[in-house]
């Protein structure tokens, strides 16, 4: 990755009296963690980075803008929002515009290819963590980790991310500016997480997810990192009528994880944030790429990547499967 | 402030219906127990007029304002029950019933089961009734006027049917001149009137009614808005002739360069018409058109030094630069007369349509004896070699019906008689010729239908029960293979013509009308009616009506009656002018909604758009129902992921306790 | 599994056609289980795909959702809508433990009487056989 | 008084009967969890995933039930007493900080009854966290605060203390597996526990923030450090501190309960009003109420910092936010 052009061409949009500021990363508090950055003027876009531990999704901030009261008289700020964004990102991006969340022409999107990111929970499982800043760099093939003085070479199946292992689109589908050169795509590796569980009879499966969905603390951050649960009022949340309980246990939970993983199915974009994010490390990427791939193979239809497909929950075919109907 | 919901439960007999197998009181009891429940009560015939007084009695007394009815399905006395609650001074919309016959006394026999199941559907409507809301049915004007698409028999008699009426009518169509298949047909059945001479007056009518206007070459490209208020997109197609200036004389098409060289639509390809042309000399409006396909100056861009026709014509009408026009108008009903298609014979290979000139269909037959067909009525037929006068002669019926192989399962239910007629106009044309009739039935169902089938084997036409396998040639004849079924003899029958009776199919064209109007086809591939019985010329789509063949075959007298059916119905919400729009419609909150526009994407009336609102200072796009175009389907609802869309009375909130209520409830 | 275990059906009809088939099934005093409950909706596009989960959560054993043939719903699409997003629940639940056979979808029309009564009674068969619904009911957990 | 490993199967069958709740590892997290088995405990932990507050103030609490039109109500059974093994010295300090505010301006029943069964027993900190700061906010890796018994892992053997009365009743229960400590013991813990306070690298400097944080109230800070807050209750669910809690109505049928669950301040709708109106209507406002609660209005309230440095928020925060690295942001701004 190209820093200079990303921080030259960064610089070139916020300067715009239309840009109201740009979505990037920035180094994290401590170890090779990051964090977003909201990068307003020229002058700060020498703190974007672009590595592999960027993994997180900022396409979510595109629709967690609060809309608060305007004072009368005051107008909205219209200015654009820019977005740095590698393959599934700029999914989300596209199904967003799918679904109206963000208009094209409000949002200008720097698009990362992206050669793979890693999980840090295995980087600090198998190297270690420290307080102290470290960093992964792409070597190639592989990554080095960066830490004190010491380089560390990792192999890249070591500490890739699930969902890079498993990527199709690696490469942003939609951009306004290139950074560097297309990546060569990779052969997506089997997804042997959700075909284990197929592999599975159907109560060693609900034994499965009842483990999982017991250790669920509602806490939504699966929710409110997915930058495609962008409902201004989640129906999780209502009371009238109460769709799931606020009662945290087996029961709840459940139906609440399998109403989030309906409201994607055919939406979700695969970029792996829920998982991620889950403080109680449910593995809520198997249910969600399920359901993707079901959409994908069964009714031919993958979501994120054609701005003007229609919502696949609010469309048919007349020859959608039907064969389990009696 | 919602008042407390006072519930009177009410539980019907039904004589015995109910009560052999459901032990009522004991339902009442229960109910009795439930939230909310102020009163409980059984009856012998609830709907009946005493049983009526005892529910409007008890919400006065009682101050009730919600009532349930247990007893019969809802899609039987609902209306009953919500009128009898509505004079008692209630919203109409605080009426739940709960289905304890059909769905249960008449299903099941054991009296414990029927008693369980019982209760625990009153109390689902308990749960479901306390949070009902008090809905108003609204009104809005309909504009005065129709639009009739196509402009054959049906069309043309249901425009002049709604015009005499005084009412605007629009009639579109899609070929240059009114008159349709009729106009085609030499002899109508069983009566023997000439088709021209009955139907030209008609035309003439619908061409010069002050109420009618005429869109002739028109097709209806677009059409949104509701019952009352339909919004009408019509593309007036160029002729290159100026409509006003053409004096119809024909000389454009006597001196056209390629005069006589293009097969006539009028004559099912048997004659042969100029680049400009009239479809047939009684075509209404009187005036030319240029087949730009066909025009050597359209379609090249050269037509000798300068277009003939354009020298020729003395009032300077041929227009080459004319365009397309757009016409918009609004209605407020829509009648499809769409009619059909002929059955394409050679989708049955084994006669050999394709394949041998003598093999011909009905509708050729028709221009064939036609007077003012092709041969000037004269019985010419080419069979390859040269031209004779056929002494052999077979008919087949149900060709293209009743066949399953080409996917009509269905009876044309015209070609007996027209094959019948066929034979008899032959019988008169060729005296000493041998006519036979291969058929599976005789369906001579009509009004002089059986007495003229009788009169036509009177008249030497022999009628063999058969159903030919295939036709090939044998020499200078045709050979029909077939099994006399009546003496299991099989035959191979030479002949000098064969006259498929081909049946009558939908059009090809009709998924453009289904589209445009959100119709739906029965089985049979014709256009849906909304009661089979009941509402035969109403559509699913309010203020929509059929007539004629697009609905499915039918002789003339059927399709005429049929269009003035349409025309009446049509006339209720234009006399009226209004239209009572249901209450029970799809509402947003646009305080949750977050202007996906996935509901906008589902519907299929394109009732609800997204408008721009002003969110404490913030332009959002939020959905917003057309109540009048709404139907109540919830549709959207469930494919809205925020829950912002809700049918009235089939709310979420409504549903939700409905379901607990019969989960939990043991 | 207790031996006399029935199972709790709740099942969601459209109006149009397979409410009418089952009032005719009623009509013509065709004989089905009773352990099936039925919530008239509108159209089966109505059916809100978590109107399923929500009826096993709060104690139903199986769940039917019926509606018009494709083709003749009296919406017009309404029944590809429930076609399409009940397929993909079905999809869902059977991947996160809920037996297949609790939740069935059929297309009855107005005139099918008698199908009505092979569908509940498949419905119930099926609920029967996969046993009182133990997964994720609300009533068993700290109520 | 010492308790040689050796002996630990035996002394964890001893607690087992009494409803003995101990770190099992579930999925890649250890969680508190009833113990059936001596095997399933754990000790080998840097801290629980979710703290053990549940055990006092549960996530979802049934108050009363009720049926639908009746007025009366069941209240639930008081759950039996139960022990906590293996207590991080921060959560139980945290269960101490929390308690001050159940006893505050009314007796919490709920919670002091729960809290009053409760036996905790400590577990000392050899191997602090990466993210661990609890010396900055007044605790130590071998706190005892809270705790009724805490124990440090001498390497062979556990050195035992009773703090309360019910600690010692545990150490009276449990005696022929123990055998007493000697100085030796005791110089090795304040040794072990020494190095293990050194290792502990983050630090807040809290001196002058509880009574400047007012002052900061429209700090531009609060929006930098909340611009990429999403929103989510991981901070304040898995905090050992956090309390908040909401009260709801559960209908099931005609059939209902009042409950009361957690809740947390980074919802939205923590402070929606009926009305629409909401007093912290963006995540800057709700984070700068969080930080504002835990290191200014406790402390004004109850004179302790209401965060014990677990590092929790830090550790699991989905985007990054530190509230070590907030609190010298303010520091900064005070300065």
């Amino acid at each position: 990755m190209d820093l200079e052009q990303l921080r030259k061409t960064a610089a070139e949009v916020v300067a715009r009296d239309d840009v109201k500021y740009l979505i990037g990363w920035k180094k994290g508090s401590y170890g090779s963690r990051v964090a977003p950055a909201f990068v307003e003027d020229a002058a700060s876009v020498i703190e974007l980075i672009f590595s592999p531990s960027c993994t997180a999704n900022l396409a979510t901030y595109l629709t967690l803008v609060e809309k608060t009261p305007l004072p009368r008289g005051q107008e909205t700020d219209k200015r654009k929002v820019a977005l740095m964004a590698k393959g599934c990102d700029s999914r989300a991006v596209v199904q967003l515009l799918v679904e109206k969340g963000i208009h094209r022409e409000d949002v200008i999107v720097i698009g990362c290819p992206c050669p793979g990111m890693i999980d840090q929970s295995l980087l600090a499982g198998k190297y270690g963590d420290t307080e102290e800043r470290s960093e992964v760099r792409w070597n190639g093939k592989d990554f080095t980790l960066v830490r004190g003085g010491d380089e560390i070479e990792i192999p890249r199946n070591d500490v890739l991310a699930e969902k890079c292992r498993l990527c199709r689109h690696p490469n942003p589908v939609i951009s306004d500016y290139l950074i560097g050169e297309a990546v060569k795509e990779w052969d997506p590796a089997e997804d042997s997480g959700v075909g284990e569980l197929e592999a599975k009879d159907v109560d060693g499966r609900g034994d499965y997810w009842e483990g999982q969905f017991s250790r669920c603390v509602r806490c939504y951050s699966c929710r409110n990192v997915c930058p495609l649960c962008y409902c201004q009022d989640c129906i999780l949340d209502r009371l009238n009528p109460t769709w799931i309980n606020r009662a945290v246990n087996f029961s709840e939970n459940t139906a609440f994880n399998i109403s989030r993983a309906f409201h994607l199915a055919g939406r979700c974009i695969e970029c792996g944030e829920c998982e991620r994010v889950c403080p109680a490390n449910i593995p809520l990427g198997k249910i969600n790429r399920k359901m993707a791939r079901e959409v994908r193979e069964k009714y031919g239809f993958e979501p994120g990547l054609d701005p003007d497909a229609e919502p696949f929950q609010a469309s048919f075919k007349p020859d959608d499967p039907e064969d389990f109907i009696l | 402030m919602t008042e407390k919901p006072k519930i009177g439960v009410y539980v019907c007999h039904c004589g015995i219906n109910i009560s052999a197998t459901v032990d009522v009181e004991t339902v009442a009891d229960y109910a009795l127990k439930l939230p909310n429940v102020e009163v409980a009560r059984t009856y012998s015939y609830m709907c009946s007029d005493p049983g009526q007084v005892l529910i409007k009695k008890d919400i006065k007394e009682h101050g009730l304002n919600r009532v349930i009815v247990a007893s019969c399905s809802p899609r039987m006395h609902e209306p009953t029950f919500r009128k009898a609650i509505q004079e008692a001074g209630l919203n109409p919309y605080y009426l739940e019933m709960a289905n304890i016959r059909e769905q249960c006394s008449w299903v099941h026999q054991n009296i414990d089961e029927g008693t369980a199941k019982s209760k625990k559907l009153v109390a689902a409507s308990v749960a479901k009734v306390r949070l009902l809301e008090a809905l108003e049915s609204k009104e809005v004007d309909a504009e005065p006027s129709a639009l009739v698409i196509g402009a054959g028999i049906a069309g043309i008699q249901a425009a002049l049917d709604i015009a005499d009426a005084g009412f605007k009518v629009y009639l579109v169509e899609k070929t240059p001149s009114v008159g349709g298949r009729m106009a085609q047909l030499d002899k109508t059945f069983p009566t023997l009137d000439c088709s021209a001479c009955i139907l030209t007056p008609k035309m003439v009518d619908c061409a010069s009614h002050p109420n009618i206007e005429l869109l002739s070459y028109s097709e209806v490209e677009e059409i949104g808005g509701y019952i009352g208020n339909f919004e009408v997109k019509v593309r007036k197609k160029a002729r290159y002739v100026d409509f006003d200036k053409c004096t119809g004389c024909g000389d454009c098409a006597t001196e056209c360069r390629v005069k006589d060289r293009f097969p006539s639509e009028f004559d099912q390809g048997m004659g042969k018409r100029s680049a400009i042309y009239l479809p047939f000399p009684q075509a209404v409006p009187a005036k030319y058109t240029i087949d730009p396909e066909d025009c050597l100056f359209l379609s090249k861009g050269k037509c000798g030094k300068a277009p003939k026709c354009a020298e020729a014509c003395r009032p300077g009408a041929i227009n080459f630069d004319q365009v397309d026009e757009i016409v918009e108008f609004k209605v407020g009903a829509v009648i499809v007369a769409t009619g059909f298609d002929p059955f394409d014979a050679s989708r049955k290979p084994e006669y050999g349509y394709s394949d041998y000139p003598n093999v011909i269909t009905g509708m050729e037959m028709e221009r064939l004896v036609s007077a003012s067909g092709p041969t000037g009525g004269k019985l010419k037929i080419f069979t390859g070699e040269g031209e004779i006068e056929p002494k052999e002669v077979a008919f087949i019926k149900c060709v293209g019906s009743r066949d399953e192989s080409v996917g009509n399962v269905y009876c044309s239910r015209v070609c007996c008689m027209y094959v019948a007629k066929q034979a008899h106009l032959l019988r008169d044309k060729l005296p000493d010729a041998n006519i036979r009739v291969y058929y599976m039935d005789v369906r001579a169902f009509g009004k002089g239908f059986e007495e003229f089938y009788d009169r036509v084997r009177r008249e030497n036409v022999r009628y063999i029960r058969g159903n030919p396998s295939e036709i090939f040639k044998r020499g200078d004849k045709l050979v029909v293979k077939v099994e006399d079924t009546l003496t299991a003899t099989p035959l191979e029958d030479e002949v000098d013509l064969v006259v498929l009776g081909v049946g009558l199919e939908p059009r090809d064209d009709m998924r453009q009308t289904m589209e445009l109007l959100r119709l739906s086809q029965s089985p049979d591939r014709f256009f849906l009616e909304a009661h089979p019985k009941l509402r035969p010329v109403d559509t699913a789509t309010e203020g929509v009506f059929l007539a004629g063949c697009c609905q499915g075959p039918k002789d003339i007298p059927d399709t005429v009656a049929q269009a003035k059916g349409a025309a009446s119905s049509a006339m209720i919400p234009l006399a009226r002018g209004k239209v009572m729009i249901s209450a029970q419609v799809a509402t947003v909150d646009e305080s949750t909604c977050r202007g996906c526009g996935f509901c906008v994407n589902i519907c299929p009336y394109k009732a609800i758009e997204l408008v721009t609102v002003n969110r404490y200072g913030h332009e959002i796009e939020v959905a917003r129902v057309n109540e009048a175009l709404c139907k109540g389907c919830g549709s959207c609802s469930a494919g809205c992921l925020s829950d912002s869309i809700q049918p009235k009375s089939f709310r979420d909130r409504q549903i939700l306790p409905q379901i607990a209520a019969l989960g939990v409830l043991k | 599994m207790s031996e006399n275990y029935e199972p709790n059906i709740v099942a969601f009809l459209c109006n149009w056609c397979s409410y009418a088939g089952a009032d005719l099934a009623g009509t013509s005093r065709v004989q089905y289980p009773a352990n099936i409950q039925v919530i008239r909706v509108m159209c089966s596009g109505r059916v809100n795909p978590l109107y399923v989960m929500n009826a096993l959560q709060q104690g139903a054993d199986g769940v039917l959702v019926s509606g018009c043939h494709p083709g003749d719903c009296h919406y017009m699409e309404g029944n590809f809508y429930a076609r399409r997003r009940l397929g993909m629940l079905k999809d869902l639940m059977e991947f996160v433990g809920v037996d297949p056979r609790r939740f069935h979808m059929s297309w009855v029309s107005a005139s099918e009487g008698n199908k009505w009564k092979e569908v509940v009674e498949k419905t119930v068969e099926d609920a029967r056989e996969a046993g009182p619904f133990e997964g994720f009911r609300r009533r068993q957990i700290d109520w | 008084m010492l308790l040689n490993k050796e002996k630990w199967p035996e002394f964890v069958e001893k607690l087992i009967g009494k409803n003995l709740w101990a770190p099992k590892l579930e999925g890649e997290a250890m969680r508190f969890a009833l113990v059936a088995e001596g095997e399933e405990v754990s000790l080998e932990y840097g801290n629980t995933r979710v703290p053990p507050k549940g055990t006092a103030f549960p996530q979802t609490e049934t108050m009363y039930r009720f049926q639908l039109g009746n007025t009366d109500m069941q209240e639930p059974k008081l759950e039996e007493e139960r022990i906590l093994l293996g207590v991080r010295p921060c959560d139980a300090r945290a269960m101490a900080i929390i308690e001050k505010l159940f006893r505050w301006d009314y007796d919490d029943p709920y919670f002091l009854k729960r809290r009053e069964m409760l036996t905790l027993v400590g577990l000392a900190c050899n191997d602090p966290g990466l993210n661990c700061f609890c010396p900055s906010v007044g605790g130590a890796p071998d706190s005892a605060e809270g705790l009724d018994l805490l124990m440090y892992d001498l390497g062979d053997s556990f050195l035992m203390e009773s703090v309360t009365t019910k600690g010692e009743a545990l150490l009276a229960e449990t005696k022929e597996l123990l055998t007493d400590s000697d100085a030796d013991a005791v110089k090795t813990k304040e040794k072990l526990f020494a190095d293990a306070g050194a290792k502990i690298k983050r630090t807040v400097d809290h001196i002058g923030i509880p009574e400047g944080l007012p002052g900061l109230w429209e700090d531009p800070l609060w929006r930098r450090v909340s611009a990429s807050c999403i929103g989510c209750a991981t901070c304040t669910y898995l905090c050992p501190t956090c309390h908040c809690f909401d009260i709801q109505d559960e209908v099931e049928g005609f059939e209902a309960r009042r409950c009361r669950m957690w809740d947390s301040c980074m919802f939205e709708e923590y402070t929606l009003h009926t009305s629409g109106h909401n007093t912290r209507p963006t995540r800057r406002e709700r984070t700068r109420n969080r930080i504002n609660h835990k290191y200014s209005y406790y402390v004004d309230k109850f004179d302790v910092i209401a965060c014990v440095g677990c590092g929790r928020c830090i550790n699991l925060c989905p985007v990054n936010i530190d509230i070590v690295e907030i609190l010298r942001q303010v520091k900064e701004e005070l300065q």
